[in-house]
């Protein structure tokens, strides 16, 4: 049993594999190459999916190149809405020869190749079922324009396995309209691909797999969005005013959603914009002009990833020894170094809670949903005024480019919150003004912006010591002084940070702790564990850092409790033991996964049931 | 309050000078940095620009201390070491209205910060950025800066066996259109420069050599107060007519150039001997690179270019400074949400 | 008694203050400003006590600006060699009217006031002793010269002081000597100075205070010397040949007195430079010039402070990742931001043991004398080559550019290492050759240098990902097996890091950690605690990270364990929690001191009685 | 192997063109990278630079990859973005008898690491540092770099609204004694400069326009194939006389200039039309801001000083490489060390 891999035991269960269907439970891969346009025919068959009302998610594994190397498009459809990446694919469109004979190999009994029929997979292996079909040749069909070819062969693939799955054409033409939306030579091309596609497989394809689609009702009045765009969002409709950026994957698109949605969303009565977006020289300039612009009173943000964390190292522990607020979005990849560009990982957990040299410590919010990149990075720039800090967002490849379902999002009730930033009038209500003064017991202090008409208003903001009243000082008292308020300040965060979501179960005694696009996998893997080994878990996502009390509470509930990671070094991990009481640090287990692909619950269910056994004795 | 006293001389804000100055100095006593301290503060007295508009930048070394010594009433930030530029764009995107005064050193901006400094440059970010230059890191105590000239000698007698990056040359190559050099020591010079720069829309770049008098003013190094005095060059004489003050004065036929600011101020250049045309780049560069040659200090308006749109201007920003802007106009409404949701089915 | 000091205590033991004799142990504190050239006539007096044979040391507290500001040098002398820095001061010399007041105020009482005589300090207060002296006045007789006789006006103090002391003349001398090496004119002027000093003392002064020197054995063959001169000389006897660097307080003049110290002992026959310092145009370069030196077989390094750590972030992840040996020397201030650039912390641990984005580990060396400055400093390098990894070396202001007493150095019995680098024959021998393969089971590869010429000695060195070979690869095996690899050698590197220094009392139950600085106070203040309230502790100085395992042992071997920092946030104490098993943790309690001055015996002293007596009800 | 084919050609070392190539691109099938690729090859292998002694050194970028698909027996160095200056610097400090190649881009080099450019250019380090120009970010997907041309416009449609950086122009303002452009699609011209460069000791700065075939090659760009076609001009026809082949051809009087490079090799440049003069830097500077305004497209060596000393010299290093050292050349003995201790007591 051990040995076997559960969804093989699945089919097993329903008969040997081929004869018994599966239906609305199976992956999709389809191997190609870069820059061949096979994304458009992705997202279509993807939509499509989605337009049968059946769960799904659509996960681009692409080579750090422009074109030319080997891509994986994977769509994990799941009636129960388990869409994390699944180890294991049942239908692979073997579209590239460079990969076609490791792919096929990889492949576990029992499962589908559509592929290129001159490739000649069929040699392979025997326990694979194989469905050749001659792609490039019904390319011919449609055109004659050899460029257009290439791409259309991409939208055979589709119509073959929809007719395979049982997809309606009718939701696969309409997921072509919304792909090439206003393009109408271009939906004519690909719905006629789409038809020789279906025509070719009636009639020479005889189906004897068992994965299938059914019409559904998981998806109606869904969304399926990438986390960045909805990252993007949530910063329009926070109202962000000034957003610095310099390109690197994975966050690049973060800034160019966003760009476009303010073209169309914020612009004044006279066409004028009600923003800035630039497109700054380095991360060092882009973390500075978000500085800049914070301190003087923009909503401001950066987006950046691994490499632009480590160089806004030095202007991040000003920003916070100088309490100036910013909001500061890592979609996390691969480190160390430049690392793997376009593989995901949550590696940079470390030096996020902890960036710059000196005493520093960062709020950091973790969404772990398209819907909370919104309503979460909305947050974060209220908290980052609140707060007057520096506020992280971590987003990673897998959540920030992937497509994910969701419920569509909502505005939140609650005005912004633009935190303690003192007016003109205020300061003459006042008739006095210290910039760095805890007046009210909760250590953050108010502040006045540039160009506030009151003689009372000007301070003057410096990285190096200062006391109460902004003054240079290099006393010993008022450094510590501050520096102590700044640690009560981060007590204060604790009560405003996003708390962890926590699904109980008063009868489990192991306790799960993720976060992140972990999310995901690791409620398949709670069904798994409560299913195959009867193990029951709680579950508690943390959401942000600083931690909460919810999450001492959950340790104390449990006996042991596992904390799953992607990374080496079990960075949250190490950061709950700098925090937690030694009772609590004493159940903590680590989990952790970081090849670059994103975490799935067959890992996670196998790591701890083994650490479970050795633990049992 | 009726008694005769002489009042206060007041500029056009009815604000005296005092009003104008910053906390004291704790530069070393002669430092050029305190000299341009006291223009700074008359020339934005005399221009008369209210002090809670602007906003001093600067990144760290003794000229970076200095946005503390002049205009007590404006907010100041001394950022980190080399990004000021970056700081002073962020807040210039915040808030359109202010007046940004950017004061770095050499090391600061010629150094670690020349890539900054470039971009800021580049951009054409309004702002007055002024490089108190004094060839050396003051701060770290003495060591040689990328500004200090080939064969210059440290304090210690060792010689810079690099060339000098002229900050000038390299503000013309990045496309600057207000690029003048002044001397601490000529301070005549230096108020009407920057108050030409008040006017002008853009980046303002003004390096004026600043002698380090604890480590950069003995015999050998060419940023002494000895050794500008003796080489410094006019290219004319500078003075500038405010756009509230516009007295005509008859000069010579020829002798005078005005040149004409987008706030309607002029800034007018008496010709030495040198008949210079300020407006012409290729000139210019062709002098800095003649005068570095020759080891003169040439000061004055190297080159300007009005009229040209500064970096806000490109990016087309809504006249209320963005860091004023209300709810109301930054939050898109629900409508704009359910019309991207519905994209997104 | 807890209310009072114990040096008070100890005046009162010896009868009241003013009548005994306090011998060998006292602090002078010389308060003037900066830039008015005191700093020499402190290094006499300090070098004439020592020259007494009576341990010492000396302290410059000065401000972050070049002149003009108050300054306050610290001399500490004591028989038993305790010369950390001590609060309370026994002789103030009051020499700058700014602070006169603030200064004598802070005084205990029976102290003493030596001062010029207009600032009329006696009458702030009335019990402390004050040695009017008018210091400008004497000045005159030596020099009409107004800048020199403000330069000799400090001189004159050394005499007063010499003379009220009983510090020989001759040691005065001596020491005037050594301080005006080679430049007669100014010998003599000094001498007079002392001259005038002492004759002044002799006529006016009637002794009423205690403190005394006399003269002992306790120096004789020692050596005084700044912690970064220490480094630099540990740097050139390792042989180093590239250091680059960019000016920041405190560690510009570890490279500043390397490039003295080369200029004399490291050319070549013909007169040519065996190295090459370079001033860098910003600690990005710099750090970026020492990996490609390295990189291409030099032994490198580069020296900064805080901000400069923060802006290497992201290189030092590409030379950990890539596997490049190099020396960083961090002279760490306080922190965050600029923050107090002339003060001293230990606030840069968790920066530097995991500096950059991703799964990273560092390799910190950390001397806590002079001596070790010399020796683990040269032990850096070794360690930087044989494990091809970056090494720091964590200093600190009051180690780097204080004075210490030391033995002389030894240069050490065991020849450079340098690591597994193979030659063209090498190469020729093998036949073949993978960057990072794990040839030899410690998980260290071997490398060739650039120019080694066989066909065989080429590597593409990356920061992206790469296999065994050095070969570009997003492998999800290959990268695992890389980063298993790097976290193996960092296990490796446990066995070869400086061990631990431990003081070890079989019947102590209270065991104190601590590192770097902190060593001589906390050797104080362990005989306060065993002296004044019996309380007998273990001590372990930590010397390097990764910890090795005399740490485990040792606080298995204690009830409890004081980890002693000069940081808010408990930053080593952390690392501790990151990687002890649990009970050790349970074990660990912290001492923090962060003011910025350096920490003293009776805070470690007060504040662990204080926690202990909470310890046990 | 004594049968008869015919002998694969060889260069002066007796290697062959393909002991000079790489590992296959991974780059886009018609990027310009690829094209200056193959002349990287085929300038090193016809100069017979021994592989070994070359140093390949990049940042990040498409371009940046390029040092893996040439010289498959040097040592390279893909290290990270925008710092391959430094990185650069510091091998050659450690071994002085590297043949240094550096391949950057334009963002890597005008954008994020444009101080450290500038900085090694000021320092003269002995570097051939090529920039593949293509004026956008070509692996991140086509965003504009610094080099830019202002209104030209971006695949996805948007004018570029900030004026470009020079880089031969910023060269010559930082003292480099080599400047020289050329263009992807003109092989001769750039093997010629390549070996030019190959000979020079000190920064060569070779700015080559490379087209960005996926992002960079539309209509409206000034980077693309079609457009530098049209725009180059040619300052010159440039050939390369090797040291070890000195041929004497006669030319027509006045017809051509010859440049003697430090290794004895000569750049023979025939003029063209426009008689120009690549040893006078005002000249140079005055021409590449009239051709930048003219959108031309100026090919060719722009200027060349030969004989300058370089960073190495400055630093009067020794003969052996800094690595190549034993400790016996490195470590002061026992009695400097007493000395010095000696001194502390
Ligand atoms: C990142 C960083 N590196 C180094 C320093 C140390 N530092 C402070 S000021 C300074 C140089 C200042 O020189 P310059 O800009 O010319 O100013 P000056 O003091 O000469 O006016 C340096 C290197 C620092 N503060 N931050
Ligand atoms: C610190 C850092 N920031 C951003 C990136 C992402 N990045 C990779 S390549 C590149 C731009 C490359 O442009 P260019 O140098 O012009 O090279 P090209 O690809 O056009 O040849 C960027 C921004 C990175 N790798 N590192
Ligand atoms: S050190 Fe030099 S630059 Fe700094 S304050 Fe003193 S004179 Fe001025
Ligand atoms: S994206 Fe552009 S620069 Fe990069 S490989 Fe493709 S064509 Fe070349
Ligand atoms: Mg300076
Ligand atoms: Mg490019």
């Amino acid at each position: 049993m051990s040995q076997q891999s559960p969804d093989a035991a699945v089919l097993d269960e329903e008969g040997g594999g081929s004869s018994a269907s599966v239906i609305n439970d199976f992956s999709i891969q389809v191997a190609t190459v870069n820059g061949s346009g096979s994304q458009s025919a992705n997202l279509v068959l993807m939509r499509s999916i989605f337009r049968m009302g059946i769960p799904v998610s659509g996960k681009n594994l692409f080579p750090s190149n422009i074109a030319g190397l080997p891509t994986w498009f994977t769509i994990r459809a799941n009636k129960d809405g388990w869409t994390a990446r699944r180890k294991e694919i049942d239908i692979l469109v073997a579209m590239n020869p460079a990969t076609a004979r490791e792919d096929v190999l990889d492949l576990e009994p029992g499962r589908v190749v559509v592929y290129e029929d001159r490739l000649n997979l069929s040699e392979l292996r025997s326990d694979v079922i194989f469905y050749p079909v001659p792609f490039a040749k019904l390319a011919t069909e449609i055109t004659t324009d050899s460029r257009l070819r290439k791409l259309l062969a991409n939208m055979l693939y589709v119509g073959v396995v929809g007719e395979l799955m049982g997809i309606e054409t009718q939701e696969i033409d309409a997921a072509i309209r919304k792909q090439f939306k206003g393009k109408k030579k271009a939906v004519e091309l690909n719905m006629q691909a789409i038809a020789i596609g279906i025509r070719y497989t009636r009639e020479h394809i005889r189906k004897i797999d068992p994965f299938r689609c059914e019409r559904m009702d998981k998806t109606a009045g869904k969304i399926i969005i990438d986390g960045n765009a909805a990252c993007a969002l949530g910063a329009m409709f926070a109202g962000v005013t000034v957003a610095t950026w310099y390109p690197i994957t994975p966050s690049s698109s973060l800034c160019e959603s966003l760009e476009g949605y303010m073209k169309r969303y914020r612009h004044d009565q006279d066409g004028k914009a009600t923003y800035a977006i630039v497109q700054a020289e380095d991360e060092l300039a882009a973390v500075g002009m978000a500085i800049g612009a914070g301190w003087a009173g923009a909503r401001s943000m950066t987006a950046t990833s691994g490499p632009g964390i480590s160089l806004m190292s030095e202007f991040v522990g000003l920003a916070y020894y100088a309490e100036i607020p910013l909001v500061i979005f890592d979609i996390t990849r691969v480190g160390p170094s430049t690392g793997l560009p376009t593989r995901t990982q949550q590696s940079d957990i470390l030096s996020l809670a902890l960036l710059s040299h000196g005493d520093t410590r960062h709020v950091v919010i973790i969404p772990g949903t398209v819907e909370e990149c919104f309503s979460l990075s909305l947050e974060a720039f209220n908290l980052a005024e609140e707060l007057q800090t520096p506020v992280f967002v971590m987003s990673d490849l897998d959540l920030g480019m992937n497509n994910w379902m969701a419920d569509p999002f909502q505005l939140p009730t609650r005005p912004l919150r633009r935190g303690k930033v003192l007016s003109a009038e205020d300061l003459a209500e006042a008739g006095e003004f210290g910039r760095y003064r805890d007046v009210d017991g909760d250590a953050i202090p108010y502040r006045t912006l540039p160009g506030t008409d009151h003689p009372l208003a000007a301070y003057f903001t410096r990285g190096s010591g200062h006391d109460a009243d902004a003054k240079y000082s290099e006393r010993a008292d008022d450094y510590v002084n501050n520096m102590n308020r700044l640690k009560r300040k981060y007590d204060t965060a604790r009560s405003m940070a996003p708390a962890p979501v926590v699904h109980d179960d008063p009868d489990a005694r192991v306790g799960l702790v993720a976060f992140g696009t972990s999310d995901v996998a690791v409620g398949e893997s709670r069904v798994q564990l409560e299913r195959e080994y009867g193990v029951r878990t709680r579950y508690l996502r943390l959401r942000a850092l600083p931690f909460t009390a919810e999450l001492d509470a959950f340790i104390d509930r449990c006996d042991r409790v596992y904390v799953i990671e992607q990374n080496r070094d079990a960075q949250m991990s190490m950061l709950m033991k700098m925090e937690l009481p030694v009772e609590r640090i004493g159940k903590l287990r680590s989990v952790l996964h970081y090849s670059g692909l994103p975490i799935d619950a067959r890992f996670i269910t196998d790591e701890l049931i083994a650490a479970e056994r050795k633990e049992n004795g | 309050m009726s008694t005769t006293t002489t009042p206060p001389r007041t500029n056009r804000l009815g604000l005296g000078i005092g009003e104008y100055k910053g906390g004291d100095s704790t530069l070393c006593a002669g430092c050029g940095h305190d000299a341009i301290t006291s223009q700074l503060i008359r020339a934005f007295w005399e221009y008369g620009v209210e002090p809670q508009r602007v906003a001093k930048l600067s990144g760290i070394g003794c000229s970076s201390k200095t946005p503390a010594y002049f205009l007590r009433q404006s907010h100041g930030f001394n950022s980190v070491h080399g990004r000021m530029p970056a700081v002073g764009t962020g807040a210039m995107l915040a808030n359109r209205d202010l007046v940004a005064v950017g004061i770095s050193g050499d090391g600061d901006s010629a150094s670690i910060g020349l890539g900054q400094f470039c971009h800021l440059l580049r951009r054409n970010v309004p702002m007055i950025y002024i490089i108190e230059n004094n060839g050396v890191y003051g701060l770290t105590k003495g060591q040689f800066s990328a500004t200090a000239d080939y064969g210059s000698k440290s304090k210690g007698g060792a010689l810079n066996d690099l060339p000098a990056i002229d900050v000038c040359a390299l503000a013309l190559e990045m496309g600057c259109n207000f690029v003048a050099r002044s001397f601490a020591g000529d301070p005549k010079q230096l108020v009407a420069l920057i108050k030409a720069a008040i006017s002008h829309r853009g980046t303002v770049l003004l390096d004026v050599v600043s002698p380090c008098v604890t480590f950069n003013n003995h015999e050998g190094s060419t940023k002494s107060y000895p050794f500008a005095k003796q080489h410094e060059e006019l290219l004319h004489e500078i003075s500038y007519v405010p756009f509230f003050e516009q007295i005509e004065v008859d000069y010579e036929e020829g002798s005078v150039v005005d040149v004409e600011m987008h706030d309607g101020s002029r800034v007018r250049l008496r010709k030495t001997e040198r008949d210079y045309d300020p407006t012409d780049k290729a000139a210019a560069l062709a002098m800095l690179m003649r005068t570095n040659h020759d080891e003169e200090l040439l000061t004055g308006l190297i080159y300007i270019n009005e009229g040209q749109p500064d970096f806000l201007a490109s990016l087309d920003l809504c006249e209320t400074p963005l860091a004023r802007l209300g709810s109301e106009a930054v939050v898109p409404g629900e409508s704009a949400l359910h019309e991207v949701m519905e994209s997104l089915t």
